[in-house]
């Protein structure tokens, strides 16, 4: 049962968002049990994607947070506008300081040492405040500043995605578009490349390795030299599921992914979900519109409509709920 | 991957005959580096000769023309910067000249007259190139969340800051007056060269083709890396990147970083050729005279962005040249329109060198995208095996 | 694929001949100079738009020594006013004075890129003169910071230069830092120049403005270029000196941005009513347009002075200053050129001139006269060795006989010849009037 | 260019403020100043904001169509042979209409045929493509007047007397200046109404908001978007018979630095909004006449952009501007 489910790997508390006058998503609850395959239905315009891009890192939500991996990723910046003043602040401070060892003990040396120090410091943390290493994090969390998660740090931190319509990078081949996803585990720096250093090269050659297997696995064999923008529409679907978990991630959203795919597509896209989750023992978030897929796939299943959550529970449980019935009234047919 | 790479690019490789091209890309594939040092020697060696003979010989003596060659490879070496930024990352920059400005003015004031620092030549090239680096990071910091036609907007005002700034604070720069008697290279007495001198072009030549042979080769392994990837990618859809774990900003920022660098290189080796450093060399017409050299010899391609700097340098500076003299020479009649009067053989063509590249830059978009040199490979690749089509990342606007 | 095989063998066979040429190449082109003569030869007909295609004297004999004369001036654009007139100097000098025994032609480099001087372009120029053999000294640049691109390249190579126009102080005095151009050879001076300096000529603005225009309140604007703000600078040194007072102390810059708009800095002007105006700059750089904007701000009655970068002919010359300012409230316009007006014998020369080109003589033609004449008669003394050229005409102890009149060059390579005339508009004529030419004697 | 019927009144609202405040320290002459030289930026800058709010293009020609725009006002007086003031009035008047509409239409043309050559190929292209194409007619442009006119400053006739003055609150001001300031708001509000009113001015509305939804709604997209560059340029065309009745001169590098003025304007404002574009023509007006009475008018163009710059990277979308979308 899915209920007594481990550890919960995302929970979303409260969830928000605004878009000017418009509500998209409206102080949303939402857990996703460690090893589940969770779905997100609701009509048209629900705020399905919506809640997906505020939890993949892409919208800041208006309020509520999202919990990842037991850290608070997600969430209204806090006291954003005090970052600048650590940048700032040390040189100051060492100017200032400056300043009195002048006044001491005269010599113009101490100033001019002083500004250089300055200097340098006000650049290093600017170049800190770019780059973001845990150091910086660290100190930031100190002193209490909360960013919200960029998408890029929600990868690192270990999920993946696909996009309702896909995304992929047309003009690279398929083998390079994989790559591009391993870019959070790949550690070469440009130094690294520029040199050719020998671990560049070993790395270079796992991941291109690697890259054939996770297009193995999606069922892509062979055709990892194929440009993105000439595979067949269902190939780019999976090439953009194998980017995803490319990046290694331990929950995986899909947007709709079997959007456009004629049954025998859809059963084997099924079939790969299965696959994802008992080979390689993810947890799955879906937008699914197609009701067979998601009774089919999904352990529990959460309804939005208006930007609200209306119904919860087992597909049994949803399929019932007069609610939601009625949200799908008119759209007969899928519900 | 690399020789097809190579291959993708590498016009002068159209020259040779299949079973020796193929050969010559086998040997490109396995030791690319190498392949691409030998490439820009060949071209280096091949030029001097080329211009002993007609018509060429025609147009001026060897020495002019190895001196204009040394400056056609501060625009080779500044359009390689700018591939970075435009053509991999897809960044449009419209201030470029701002960090080649910077790179001049970084060598000028640490080896002249003026500060009497007289830091030599050789250490100031990589000074000079991680001063134009660390503006180009300063100012792509802030600016890096825009949205593509913003960023080229604040490029632009950022080049045109720049030379005001230069020209307006005199204690460091000298004004508008510049900077003048910049010390030249020194190569301490080797080959028989003490100070490289204003009589000899050779010793600028060769200096600037070993300069371009290494920037070339670091750009190509660049290309190939994780980072490269990454920048493609950031060119194809910025939010999959992200969404794919790519660090939009520090990615970007390497690009920046990189593309000004090389842009200061340039600078270094400018300041100490020209000897002279002064605000007005650094208007915007010189970042899209880049510009236009990298569309032109296709976005994305190294070695075709080289030669069409090159191509593009030796158009403005010997053909329309020749051209003026020669239309001057025969007398055609002048078109009158009332008061309008346009006499064609009274035009100096050399003045209308920006027509010329306003229709590159416009036909380039409309009719092949892919500029000049790629696109042949480009259309064979996509007709061959998968592997073989495995380059063709290098073009940037299709799709 | 023919012709790609015919590539490939070009390629390989420049692989073994690049080698050889570049051992070859180390000395300075022997070949090449006699290769590049024709191609010289077509470029000194060219950029001369009109008038005098061949400037080679008729009395050019069979089997006489084949001498060049460079010529690296501005001919494109907007700075083609100041050039053309210059260049046709130097043709009715050739054309006019007969050197025995050489066949003098010329060899004109344009250092003007998209119609405005480029320091890059003069000294690649430079160097192409430097590289044709046959060149035996160079009349120009016109500008003073393509001359300081220039000059250590002429220094270096031993190649006289002869500035018609030049009046930047930092090119010859060391005390401003002259000597670190000529660093190769500090001893051997290759460039001289007829035109005398800014500080004299900003000196006379200021003279003019105190003294004939009776100003006491000045207000100063510049071009923020090389010439304009030096002419400023010593405009507002000396006006102050003399006892004026200038508006806000210093000079005001206006960067030549596209619209050329000084409305507001004018409005600001009228405020503390100045009685007189200063412009450090050229034509191209606002110097019409500040004019024309004086008069619609109602400052038309205010005399306006400035220094020989207005100097480029009469209301009818199209783009001039005058033409720009149009001839509304101008009597009271002033413009000094850094050259004597009384030459010896004016209305010959404008006469010859007008006779060659069908055109008044522009403010520096008899100044390119001048240096032609300079380098000819080097040529005379010493025949054609560029060493001896140099050397001649850079020894201070020879004294010129010049359309200019009689002057020396100094150690610097200054004329002694410190004479700057004034002139002002002329409603009747629509052009410059001469008043008066001060000499600023041997300082 | 979304409609926003509050905003309307903010520019009168903003300058209304501005007069209020205490400008002593640079008089009324140096306000009227800004206000010339802003009502000039603002003409620009609405082709700008309106091409860019339809098809977000940043139409970097548009500062030379301006240029152009000058000189066919110089061709159209001196070939007509006016070559100085006119004070007969209603002839005045005449010459003054007759160039506005000539110089307005002949740009207008222009511009469209621009986009239909230039730009229309390329609407499904990626960013660069449109972007560097239009650098590449600005080039175009700017060298097609040279090879005419050459590259020398142009004195054009001033058919108003640039002497008349009118005394305002104890000050005589320029009626030249005056009058151009009237012109641009009169164009400005007549471009207001013709965009929230009329059925053309709708279908611009919703192509801007959604192109594929609006052509769902049978909005003929080239028609609009070809109205939208007319408009645009016929504006800019405007602008350049401001320019010869206020200064008189033109030359062919005009284009470059009005026209990255007007721009920053039109991202000051808010790019895509038409109060937004008139309000930053205005302010960057100030801006400039300011830092010319503080005594920096070396730096005057590094202020601007300067200023363009800080506006962008902190508030890219302007003063009026919405927010835009994903953050990636």
């Amino acid at each position: 049962m899915s209920e007594s489910a481990p550890a919960l790997i995302l929970s979303a508390s409260g969830v928000t968002k605004r878009f000017g006058g418009l509500v998209a998503v409206n102080a949303v609850d939402f857990d996703i049990p460690e090893g589940s395959i969770v779905s997100l239905i609701g009509p048209n315009g629900a705020g399905k994607t919506t809640f997906f891009n505020v939890v993949a890192g892409l919208y800041e939500p208006t309020h509520g947070s999202v919990r990842f991996m037991d850290n608070e990723m997600i969430a209204r910046g806090r006291r954003a506008w005090a970052e600048p003043l650590t940048w700032v602040l040390p040189t100051v401070i060492v100017a200032l300081l400056g300043f009195f060892i002048m006044q001491v003990s005269g010599s113009g040396v101490a100033l001019a040492l002083a500004m250089l120090v300055a200097l340098g410091l006000l650049i290093t943390m600017f170049l800190l405040a770019i780059v973001r290493p845990p150091i910086y994090e660290r100190m930031l969390h100190r002193l209490g500043i909360f960013k919200s998660a960029r998408p890029n740090d929600m990868v690192v931190a270990g999920l993946g995605r696909t996009f309702q319509n896909i995304r992929l990078f047309k003009t690279m081949t398929a083998r390079e578009n994989v790559m591009v996803g391993m870019h959070s585990r790949l550690r070469s720096t440009v130094l690294d490349a520029a040199l050719r250093l020998a671990r560049h090269r070993r790395e270079e050659a796992e991941a291109d390795a690697q890259a054939r297997l996770w297009l193995a696995f999606v069922g892509l064999k062979g055709k990892q030299g194929e440009i993105a923008r000439n595979l067949s529409y269902g190939d780019q679907r999976r090439l953009e599921i194998a980017r995803a978990l490319a990046s290694q991630p331990k929950l995986l959203l899909l947007d709709e992914p079997t959007a456009g795919m004629n049954p025998s597509e859809t059963a084997q896209m099924m079939t790969l979900f299965g696959r994802i989750r008992s080979e390689l023992r993810l947890t799955i978030l879906l937008i699914e519109h197609d009701m067979q897929v998601v009774m089919g796939v999904s352990d529990r299943v959460t309804v939005l409509d208006h930007g609200e959550k209306i119904s919860e529970g087992t597909p049994d449980q949803v399929r019932r709920d007069p609610r939601v019935i009625e949200a799908y009234l008119g759209k007969g047919a899928s519900a | 991957m690399s020789a097809r790479r190579l291959q993708g690019g590498s016009a002068p490789l159209r020259l040779l005959p299949g079973a020796l091209r193929r050969g010559v890309e086998r040997f490109a594939g396995r030791h690319q580096s190498l392949a691409v040092l030998v490439g820009v020697a060949l071209v280096g060696a091949f030029l001097p000769v080329i211009v002993g003979v007609p018509p060429f010989s025609g147009f001026g003596n060897r020495n002019d023309f190895v001196d204009g060659f040394a400056n056609a490879g501060v625009f080779v070496l500044l359009a390689l910067g700018l591939n970075v930024v435009v053509g991999l990352a897809g960044l449009l920059d419209l201030g470029y000249a701002a960090f080649f400005a910077i790179g001049s003015y970084a060598y000028a004031y640490s080896a002249s007259p003026f500060s009497h620092l007289d830091v030599p030549f050789w250490p100031m090239l990589l000074v000079g190139a991680m001063v134009a680096a660390t503006f180009g990071i300063l100012l792509g910091a802030p600016t890096l969340r825009l949205r593509g036609d913003y960023l080229a907007i604040v490029t632009l005002g950022f080049g045109e800051i720049v030379p005001v700034v230069f020209l307006n604070s005199d204690t460091y720069t000298n004004g508008t007056n510049g900077i003048s008697a910049v010390y030249q290279p020194s190569a301490y007495g080797l080959f028989g060269i003490g100070s490289f001198g204003f009589g000899n072009p050779w010793p600028y030549y060769v200096t600037v083709l070993a300069i371009v042979a290494v920037a070339m080769m670091l750009l190509y392994r660049l290309q190939d890396s994780r980072l490269g990837r990454a920048w493609v990618a950031i060119r194809e859809d910025e939010v999959a990147a992200a969404s794919m774990g790519v660090n939009t900003v520090t990615t970007k920022l390497l690009a920046f970083a990189i593309g000004a660098s090389t842009a200061g290189l340039a600078g270094v080796f400018n300041a100490s050729k020209l000897s002279l450093v002064s605000p007005d060399q650094f208007g915007f017409t010189v970042s899209f005279t880049i510009l236009a050299m990298v569309v032109l010899g296709g976005m994305g391609n190294i070695w075709g962005v080289a030669i069409g700097a090159f191509t593009l340098y030796e158009v403005q500076s010997v053909f329309l040249k020749q051209l003026t003299n020669f239309v001057h020479g025969i007398h055609l009649p002048a078109v009158d329109l009332g008061f309008l009067r346009l006499d064609i053989s009274a035009i100096d063509f050399v003045q209308y060198q920006f027509l010329l590249y306003g229709l590159a830059l416009v036909s380039m978009m409309l009719l092949r995208p892919e500029g000049l040199f790629p696109s042949r490979e480009r259309k064979r690749e996509l007709h061959e095996s998968a592997e073989e089509a495995a380059e063709s990342n290098e073009e940037v606007v299709q799709a | 694929m023919k012709l790609a095989r015919v590539g490939a063998a070009l390629a390989i066979a420049s692989i073994v001949v690049g080698a050889c040429s570049g051992s070859a190449t180390t000395a300075p082109s022997a070949a090449g100079g006699a290769s590049a003569a024709p191609a010289s030869a077509a470029a000194s007909a060219a950029p001369s738009a009109g008038g005098g295609a061949s400037a080679a004297p008729a009395s050019a004999a069979a089997g006489a020594v084949d001498v060049k004369i460079g010529i690296e001036l501005p001919l494109s654009g907007a700075d083609l006013p100041n050039g053309e007139p210059t260049l046709n100097g130097v043709k009715l000098a050739l054309a006019q004075i007969p050197v025995p025994g050489f066949n003098v032609t010329l060899n004109v480099q344009d250092d003007a890129v998209n119609g405005v001087h480029d320091p890059q372009q003069g000294a690649k120029n430079i160097a192409t003169l430097v590289n044709d053999t046959t060149v035996m000294g160079v009349v120009g640049p016109f500008n003073s910071n393509v001359a300081k691109a220039e000059i250590p390249i002429g220094n270096a190579a031993g190649l006289v230069q002869c500035s018609p126009a030049n009046t930047n102080i930092s090119l010859t005095k060391p005390e401003f830092g002259a000597l670190d151009l000529r660093k190769t050879n500090p001893d051997k001076i290759a460039y001289v120049r007829v035109a005398t300096t800014d500080d004299i000529q900003g000196a006379a603005g200021a003279d003019i403005a105190y003294t004939i225009v009776k100003a006491r309140k000045a207000f100063v604007i510049d071009d923020t270029e090389t010439y304009g703000k030096a002419l400023s600078d010593q405009f507002v040194a000396t006006f102050t000196k003399l006892g004026g007072t200038v508006i806000g102390g210093s000079s005001h810059g206006v960067p030549k941005s596209g619209q050329g708009d000084f409305t507001s800095l004018l409005s600001l002007a009228k405020k503390d009513s100045p009685d007189f105006v200063f412009f450090g700059g050229v034509t191209a750089t606002g110097g019409g347009l500040l004019r024309k904007q004086m008069v619609t701000a109602g400052m038309g009655a205010i005399p306006m002075g400035g220094g020989d970068g207005l100097s480029d002919g009469a209301a009818s010359v199209k783009g001039s200053f005058l033409n720009l300012a149009g001839d509304q409230g101008d009597p009271n316009t002033y413009m000094t050129v850094a050259a004597t007006h009384d030459i010896p014998n004016p209305t010959k020369l404008a006469a010859d001139y007008k006779a060659m080109f069908g055109a008044e003589p522009g403010a520096y033609s008899a100044s390119g006269y001048a240096c032609a004449q300079v380098i000819l008669e080097a040529l005379k003394n010493v025949g054609a060795d560029r060493a001896k050229v140099r050397a001649y005409v850079t020894d201070p102890s020879h004294t010129y006989d010049t359309v200019l009149g009689k002057f020396q060059f100094d150690k610097n390579g200054d004329t002694t010849q410190r004479i700057i005339s004034d002139y002002t508009f002329d409603p009747g004529t629509k052009d410059w009037k001469f008043v008066s030419q001060k000499d600023f004697g041997a300082g | 260019m979304r409609r926003r019927p509050g905003r309307a009144l903010l520019v009168p609202a903003i300058l209304l403020l501005l007069a209020t405040l205490d400008w002593s320290y640079m008089g009324t002459e140096q306000f009227v100043n800004a206000l010339t030289i802003g009502a000039v930026y603002a003409l620009i800058a609405l082709g700008y904001t309106m091409v860019y709010g339809i098809i977000e293009l940043i139409n970097f020609a548009h500062g030379d169509v301006f240029m152009v725009g000058s000189f066919v006002t110089y061709w159209l007086l001196s070939s007509l042979g006016f070559n100085g003031t006119i004070s007969d009035l209603p002839l005045l008047v005449v010459v003054l209409v007759g160039t506005f509409l000539a110089a307005m239409v002949v740009m207008g043309g222009i511009g469209v045929v621009i986009e239909r050559f230039a730009y229309r190929p390329l609407r499904n292209a990626p960013r660069l493509a449109p972007l560097i194409t239009a650098i590449g007619v600005s080039f175009i442009l700017q060298n097609i007047i040279q090879i005419f006119f050459g590259p020398s400053v142009i004195s054009a006739p001033q058919v108003m007397d640039v002497q008349a003055r009118v005394n305002l609150g104890g000050v005589d001001v320029s009626v030249v200046k005056l009058f151009v300031i009237a012109v641009a708001f009169i164009l400005m509000i007549a471009l207001q109404t013709f965009v929230s009113r009329t059925r053309m001015g709708r279908a611009m509305r919703s192509t801007a908001i959604d192109r594929d939804a609006a052509q769902l709604m049978g909005v003929d997209i080239n028609t609009t978007i070809a109205v939208t560059f007319f408009i645009g340029s016929a504006l800019a065309g405007a602008a350049g018979v401001v320019q010869v009745l206020y200064l008189g001169t033109t030359n062919f590098q005009l284009g470059f630095q009005a026209g990255l003025k007007a721009f920053t304007s039109a991202v000051l404002g808010g790019i895509g909004n038409i109060t937004g574009a008139a309000l930053g023509g205005f302010l960057i007006g100030f801006i400039e006449v300011n830092s010319t009475v503080a005594g920096f008018s070396r730096w005057s163009e590094a202020i601007v952009f300067g200023i363009l710059v800080l506006v962008l990277v902190f508030r890219p979308t302007g003063l009026l501007g919405q927010q835009l979308g994903e953050r990636a």
